[in-house]
């Protein structure tokens, strides 16, 4: 293995990293001032200038608040489930190609941590894992609410991987490839998988919702029903790395939605201005990052407008709506490049 | 290398022990997890990629979810059953040996005969068990939905409360 | 990737046999020891999983993709015993408010 | 101190002896966040479904009915703005009513339209505040935060005729404490140009999203012969189907002198009640709007209490002046008016149902004993029949539809 | 306006409470640091039993918008709140209620009593009513009104992130803490 | 605001006396409502008639409340009934000694009794017979007064910022 | 049930067209009223920098009002306290001294006068019940506190400066005939 591959891989791991935190931070900013703004508020602007600081005093507050755990409560379980729920968020973005091809000093560097065959399958895995931390902080926290939520979430999140397998499914015949990297360079110019897989991203999207536990799926820990759903019990950082779990994943689920349906880093008619490689490579990245948070807005913007699913509801329409939804996408699909490889 | 593939052996063997002898359903389970978990380890040591992937999203993400579920549902945390006679117990704990060292026996008879084929790559990668899977063993593969459909008949058949049997 | 493929030979494969050996012999005697029907399914899984590993130690090392063909059929095998398995738990659980085998004995409930 | 208090509200769970394991007792309340005020219901739950349900209320009990026996009458107005607390000035003018009717006091016209104009503010205010809590408790809190500024906007009306924006001690026995303000009619003309589009967009937001319309249609649904028997008046029993308004059958204050129609519901559920409430507040919009027609046609702008020297207090510049003045003043507010012995029933369409005063008076100067019939109290012991059987989201929906204010419910 | 009536006020009256003066309470810059974070996060659990409640919908609605002091995340369970907002009548029966739920808070964990019923009875001087919480929890700030108006409520925040911005971080292992604790039969 | 509806009261009064001619102790109109005290052993008997009827159908009952007459020792109840069809208000009373306040329960006429008759007995204490959960509703359970009988003083004795002698109460 | 009065019409219509069936145009209705929303100028005011307007006849902080000559009006006659619902008004009389007439208007003042604003509901019924245009509420808030006590106020919290600067103007608060009066000389007050 090659040294400064391995030392670039280990800065670039880090600098993702905390990109995703910083980016996490902030969207618990952004949340709050887009609800402010769609309720006609204004939203944090004590802490710091326009409340920018907000993020980090919420952080510094919770580090320094009280651990609880409760008596009845099983200890080990009870840490782990936060953990898990933050590690699994984290994990996702290895795969995610985050930009093109950068040149320093005469060697290529790829924007992407790991280039891996199967990097959605990787990400389809990573997210069935991520139902552990609900549940089993749920369960761990012995108390009745909480357990209600986790029993939600798992029976949600089963459901809903289903419907988005299967989305990716008609997608990966559009692209014919399960790795990250390759999709995102198939979509190069304006062929954006969106143009031609449009049920299968509302189907992805819909599921993306409901693995995230935003609204309107926001059973697990809907507020007015389960008061905190599976956190109930949890106070200071865990209960920060939940709340933080959920806005990571945001992110990542953003960034996959860009790279699998709106082209990754691609921008279009970028090829006819004759940059150099290295600003290419820049602007596609900053690109990819405006197109992930135009998704993370979209989430928002759903969220502060819509009331949630009921249990059941949420249960039949992801078994009786979105699973045949895909079956027929992937079935058109399948139709439509059979003639057309045939002629 | 083969150092991590001890490290992965180790946290299997343990946390499949644990499996066996921890008394809460729930720690059991999460054992298994970690088990599955080091297994995955083992399956990219392997070059299966794939297989890992497909792995961690049936075992962990689904199979072991759906046990976690049964668990919290049916509300079983309690390490409430009975433990089986010690007799039993013990005669568990010896069968299990034995079947072990039978096994070892059994293995070292093939130590020498083993034939070894040069490396390929990419058989592990999903282009390969693709090509296998839809050209040598489609029929199985059909079978395989119509045994899964079944069993997801039977399921709900099960699930059903009394009055609608 | 193709490091990992050449370090892999440095494992024999015999180590994998005696791996997934261990396993099952673990997962056979936790079937024989337990009496709560959720933790035998879980060493039948086991016992599953030290097979699949044998299974794809073999189909790689004889670069031979019918063996991990075999695995995923037998991950399937395994989801609909599971699936089954669990609602006859469920089911158990309902009618003898308990999930001891030693329960099922009667044949009946 | 704390060891006076009874401690064992937790430990309160159902006693069922063959209850089968699977069920379990799930406590919702009393700091539950959907039961905004404050009670306890233990819901006996299958998985999501509730089998049973027990209530406990009186957790914000403050012995109205036992305050009213010790202050004499003008004293009661700011009680009854505790009552329900959303639409307080519902509840002064029902009082005061109750009153005159006691005494025998005639109200002028003016007074009773000045009476609906706020009347009906305030049950605009309640209703805008249920609907939005019912979007709330289905998980859209915006659509609660641009139906409150619609509130704060009736805030600022109160104020500009009483001054307190809540609990309102608006108007006295025989009318109101001083004149409606030049601004607070502007403020009244610009809700009334205002409003419909903000309605509008609230349903706009709601009504006719298949989301909203599944958690609320069919949940909580109450049969119209249930309702009458466990005595359900105002929005919930009309959305029943019984056209039943004390507005209309018994009218008080001049309500006979407009038009307006009863809004209706099929069979009682949440979406019915949202429904109902949405078009009464339309129909108030309206009777507003007639109201301040009226006004605008009478020469009359001054009078807003009734001349009734025995009961109504004299005018601040006879008490500075006049010594005959002076002693009613002092008369009156040491409670020494001769009150007539007697009992008496009235009872106003509230934003809940129908609001009675039970009024029993020996000739003191306080109320022997006086009765509120408050109509939350009286049908949410329908809540458990209601949702039997459904889920917990659903129950959650039903109880924020039905309105349940914890200070009607406790009194 | 309010303003002037402090200046009238702080001389004389308006004395720190008991439990942050004393000595080692005044902090340091990492304390402040803290401090400054805690305040600006104060996430409230809304203890809203009537009247006072719809004014602190008010409060969270679109004309005055607690967000803007970060306080904005009501969290319903006790174990992730900072700070228990007591509004509207505490009745007897309810009391043991309260006293649990400020048991179960995280430390560190400030009290406001909104509004004349929580802070005092108000004129519900009845035999069910609590004449004020302060016999039952500790509380740190009063709210005056009835309900008070979301000026108020705002004030009263304010006031609290004053006390909080300035607390120091031992004061919740501080002997005085614990004799206050005690005072109220707590830990 | 009810019309005094002179004729409907005749015609009610009428078909009462001309079945509990007994149990009626006084009927009387005060202000702009029928009143009517029917003995205790007949109240429940009459409340069904009351709802039965086809005439009358007092089907709707407005409230039921407690009171506490210290002068004749007496606790009574009055309940407010609402003919929706015939929109006619009768209130009906009946009494029971304090030291022995037993009434029967009208829950089995109107389901929304049920409250209103625990809060009676939170309130007064009278025992209705026959009710199916009557304990406390409003107040603690291990409460042991009355509390809106005369007696009972309305104070909580622990209040201490207040000087009664300034109010002259 | 048969329909009481003929003034009923039943609003509520549960069918649901296909279009509100597949959840999305209404979906995407509701997102386009909040977006409306996001760009649309902000209703909240910044409070403690921004304030917003009170009624002129906002029932805040009372005040004990000295006449034009500085004398206090109270003449501890006791109707607010006795007006008042929360009891929360506590005052004790004195008998104005020789040499004390330019302090208090009447010959009996008020030694002591409390008011508890922790109890008080600000109903306005003390105002109302003054007969000596003595104590009005004012459209000044009273601020929150760390202790109970100091919300006890005193005199000296209550009654206006004598500065005709800082005096607090409640005429607003008086009706037209009230201030007619008060300009008409030929009238005076009961004495």
């Amino acid at each position: 293995m090659d040294w400064t591959i391995l030392i670039y891989k280990t800065i670039f791991l880090f600098i993702i990293l905390l990109v995703t935190l910083l980016v996490a931070m902030y969207s618990t900013y952004g949340e709050r001032k887009v609800a402010a703004f769609m309720q006609d508020r204004r939203g944090p602007n004590r802490a710091g200038p326009f409340g920018l600081l907000q993020p980090l005093a919420d952080g510094v507050k919770m580090f320094m608040k009280e651990e609880i755990i409760p008596l009845s409560a099983n200890r080990v379980l009870f840490i782990l489930g936060p953990s898990i729920a933050m590690t699994t968020a984290l994990l996702t973005g290895v795969v995610i190609p985050w930009g093109g091809i950068i040149t320093i000093g005469g060697r290529e560097f790829s924007l992407q941590i790991a280039d891996l065959n199967i990097g959605i399958l990787y990400v389809f895995a990573m997210v069935s894992i991520g139902v552990y931390g609900i549940m089993i902080g749920g369960w761990a926290s012995n108390n009745k609410y909480a357990l209600y939520g986790a029993i939600r979430a798992a029976s949600q999140m089963i459901s809903y991987e289903l419907a988005m397998g299967m989305s990716i499914v008609a997608l990966v015949i559009t692209t014919g490839s399960l790795s990250l990297h390759e999709i995102v360079a198939q979509q190069h110019g304006m062929n954006w998988n969106i143009f031609y897989q449009p049920l299968g991203f509302l189907i992805f999207l819909t599921c993306a919702f409901a693995e995230t536990n935003r609204a309107p799926f926001d059973l697990p820990e809907c507020e007015t029903e389960l008061v905190g759903g599976y956190h109930t019990e949890y106070s200071s950082m865990k209960l920060g790395f939940y709340l933080f779990a959920e806005y990571i994943n945001m992110f990542i689920s953003s960034a996959v939605i860009a790279t699998l349906y709106f082209g990754g880093y691609n921008m279009p008619f970028i090829d006819q201005l004759g940059l150099p490689q290295n600003v290419v490579t820049l602007l596609g990245t900053m690109f990819f990052f405006l197109k992930i948070f135009g998704m993370i807005f979209l989430f928002m913007w759903i969220r502060w407008t819509l009331p949630r699913f009921r249990y059941d509801q949420l249960m039949n329409l992801g078994w009786k709506g979105l699973i045949p939804l895909a079956i027929f996408n992937i079935l058109a699909t399948g139709i439509y490049y059979y003639f057309t490889e045939l002629s | 290398m083969i150092f991590l593939f001890f490290l992965l052996s180790a946290v299997m063997v343990v946390s499949a022990l644990f499996v066996v002898f921890s008394k809460n359903p729930v720690n059991n389970v999460i054992y298994l997890i970690v088990c599955f978990i080091a297994m995955a380890g083992h399956y990219i040591l392997l070059n299966a990629q794939f297989l890992a992937v497909v792995h961690l999203i049936v075992y962990t993400g689904a199979i072991m979810v759906l046990f976690l579920f049964v668990i919290m549902l049916l509300n079983l945390n309690k390490a409430i059953i009975p433990q089986k006679s010690k007799t039993t117990r013990i005669m568990a704990v010896i069968t299990g040996g034995l079947f072990f060292l039978v096994l070892l026996a059994a293995t070292r008879q093939t130590f020498e005969i083993l034939p070894r084929y040069p490396f390929t790559s990419t058989i592990g990668l999903v282009k390969e068990i693709g090509k296998t899977l839809f050209n040598d063993f489609l029929l199985p593969f059909e079978m395989s939905s119509v045994l899964f459909i079944s069993a997801m008949v039977g399921a709900v058949m099960f699930g059903k409360k009394d009055d609608a049997v | 990737m193709k490091e990992i493929s050449s370090v892999i030979q440095l494992i024999p494969l015999e180590y994998y046999l005696v791996l997934s050996g261990t396993l099952f012999s673990i997962g056979l005697m936790g079937v024989l020891f337990r009496r709560n029907i959720i933790a035998i399914l879980m060493c039948i899984e086991l016992m599953f999983n030290s097979v699949n590993l044998l299974l794809t130690a073999f189909s790689a090392y004889h670069s031979d993709p019918a063996g991990q063909v075999f695995v995923f059929f037998i991950m399937i095998v395994a989801a609909a015993e599971v699936a089954v398995g669990l609602s006859i738990v469920v089911m158990m659980k309902r009618n003898v408010e308990s999930v001891d085998i030693n329960l099922l004995n009667r044949l009946k409930w | 101190m704390a060891n006076e208090l009874h401690t064992d509200y937790w430990e309160r769970d159902f006693v069922r002896t063959e209850e089968p394991k699977e069920y379990n007792t799930l406590n919702v309340g009393p700091t539950h966040p959907a039961t905004h005020g404050v009670f306890q219901n233990i819901m006996l739950m299958d998985g999501e479904f509730i089998v049973e349900t027990e209530q406990t209320i009186g957790y914000i009990h403050r012995a109205f009915e036992k305050i009213a026996e010790r202050r004499p009458f003008y004293q009661i107005t700011p009680l009854t703005d505790r009552l329900n607390y959303c639409s307080a000035p519902l509840n002064n003018m029902g009082w005061h009513m109750t009153v005159e009717k006691l005494l025998g006091i005639e109200t002028p016209k003016r007074v009773d339209y000045l009476r609906i104009v706020i009347m009906e503010f305030a049950r605009i205010a309640d209703h805008l505040i249920c609907n939005s809590v019912i979007g709330v408790d289905s998980g859209a809190l915006t659509g609660f935060t641009y139906l409150f500024q619609s509130r704060e906007f009736i805030y600022e009306i109160y104020e500009e005729i009483c001054g307190s924006r809540l609990t309102t001690n608006m108007g006295r026995i025989g009318g109101f404490e001083r004149n409606f303000s030049a601004k607070a009619w502007d403020k009244i003309r610009y809700f009334l140009k205002t409003y419909p589009a903000k309605l509008a967009e609230f349903e706009n937001l709601l009504a006719r999203n298949r989301i909203f319309m599944d958690r609320t249609i069919n949940v909580g649904s109450f049969a119209a012969d249930r309702a009458l028997a466990y005595g359900f008046t105002g929005p919930n029993l009309r959305a029943c189907g019984v056209d039943y308004d004390v507005r209309v059958m018994n009218p008080y204050c001049s309500y006979d002198e407009f038009d307006f129609f009863i809004p209706l519901g099929q069979n009682g559920d949440t979406y019915d009640r949202f429904m109902v409430r949405q078009e009464e507040m339309r129909q108030s919009l309206y009777i507003i709007e007639q109201a301040i027609a009226k006004l605008d046609k009478m020469d009359d702008k001054q009078t807003y209490y009734a001349s009734d020297p025995r009961f109504v207090l004299p005018p601040k510049e006879k008490v500075y002046n006049n010594m005959e003045a002076l002693i009613w003043h002092f008369k009156i507010v040491m409670g020494e008016t001769d009150i007539p012995a007697g009992e008496v029933y009235h009872c106003v369409e509230a934003a809940n149902g129908e609001l009675g005063f039970y009024l029993v008076s020996d000739g003191g100067r306080t109320p022997s004993r006086l009765h509120f019939r408050r109509p939350c109290f009286i049908y949410y012991q329908a809540y458990p029949e209601m949702v039997k059987g459904t889920m917990l989201s659903d129950a959650i929906l039903t109880m924020s539809s039905m309105n349940v204010i914890a200070g009607e419910l406790d009194a | 306006m309010a303003e002037k009536q402090n200046s009238i006020l702080t001389p004389t009256t308006a004395a720190a409470p008991e439990g942050i003066s004393g000595q080692g309470f005044f902090a340091t810059s990492l304390e402040k640091a803290v401090g400054l974070a805690r305040k600006n996060s104060l996430w409230p659990l809304p203890f809203a039993t009537s009247c006072c409640g719809i004014e602190f919908m008010a409060t969270m609605g679109s004309h005055y918008d607690l967000a803007r002091f970060g306080s904005e995340r009501l969290s319903f369970s006790p174990r992730q709140s900072d700070l228990l907002m007591v509004m509207g009548t505490v009745a007897k029966k309810m009391g043991p209620v309260l006293r649990e739920i400020y048991i179960q808070m995280a430390e560190p964990k400030w009290v406001i009593a909104v509004g004349a019923c929580a802070s005092s009875g108000g004129i519900f001087d009845t035999y069910s009513v609590l004449q004020g919480i302060d016999r039952i929890i500790p509380v740190d700030v009063y709210v005056p009104g009835c309900p008070p108006r979301p000026e108020q409520i705002i004030d009263g925040i304010i006031k609290i992130q004053e006390l909080v911005g300035n607390e120091s971080l031992r004061r919740r292992n501080s002997a005085e803490y614990e004799a206050l604790m005690k005072k109220y039969n707590m830990e | 605001m009810f019309k005094i509806n002179a004729e409907r009261n005749k015609f009610v009064v009428k078909i009462l006396s001309d079945n509990f001619s007994e149990a009626i102790v006084q009927q009387e109109v005060i202000l702009d409502m029928l009143c009517i005290t029917v003995t205790k052993e007949a109240i429940n008997p009459f409340l069904l008639f009351l709802r039965d009827n086809n005439e009358l159908k007092y089907d709707f009952l407005t409230t039921l409340c407690g009171m506490h007459y210290p002068e004749i020792d007496q606790l009574g109840v009055v309940y407010h009934l609402h003919s929706l069809t015939n929109n006619h208000y009768i209130r009906v009373k009946t009494a029971t000694e304090l030291s022995n306040p037993v009434l029967p329960t009208a829950t089995n006429i109107w389901p929304s009794a049920n409250w209103m008759e625990r809060e009676t007995f939170d309130f007064f204490g009278i025992q209705f017979q026959g009710h199916p959960n009557l304990v406390r509703i409003l107040n603690v359970d291990d409460m042991t007064a009355f509390p809106l009988r005369k007696d009972f003083p309305l104070e909580d004795q622990t209040r201490e910022d207040k000087d009664d002698s300034m109010f002259g109460r | 049930m048969e329909k009481l009065t003929n003034r009923s019409r039943v609003v509520s219509d549960k069918k649901m067209t296909f279009l509100e069936k597949i959840y999305l145009p209404a979906i995407i209705k509701g997102m386009f009223i909040t977006l409306k929303h996001f760009f649309r100028k902000k209703t909240t005011i910044n409070y403690p920098e921004q304030k917003r307007e009170f009624s002129q006849i906002y029932r805040g902080q009372h005040v004990l009002k000295r006449d034009d000559l500085g004398r206090e009006r109270c003449t501890a006659c006791g109707l607010c306290a006795v007006a008042c619902p929360a009891e929360a008004i506590t005052m004790v009389a004195a008998e104005r001294k020789p040499g004390e007439e330019n302090l208090y208007r009447e010959e009996k003042y008020a030694a002591v006068y409390e008011i508890n604003m922790l109890r008080c509901i600000y109903c306005g019924d003390c105002e109302e019940a003054c007969p000596k245009e003595a104590i009005f509420l004012t459209d000044r808030i009273v601020a929150s506190q760390y202790q109970r006590l100091p919300f006890v106020y005193g005199k000296e919290l209550l009654v206006e400066p004598l500065d005709p600067d800082k005096r607090i103007d409640v005429s607003v608060r008086q009706t037209d005939e009230v201030r007619d009066f008060k300009l008409n000389k030929r009238f005076a007050h009961n004495k």
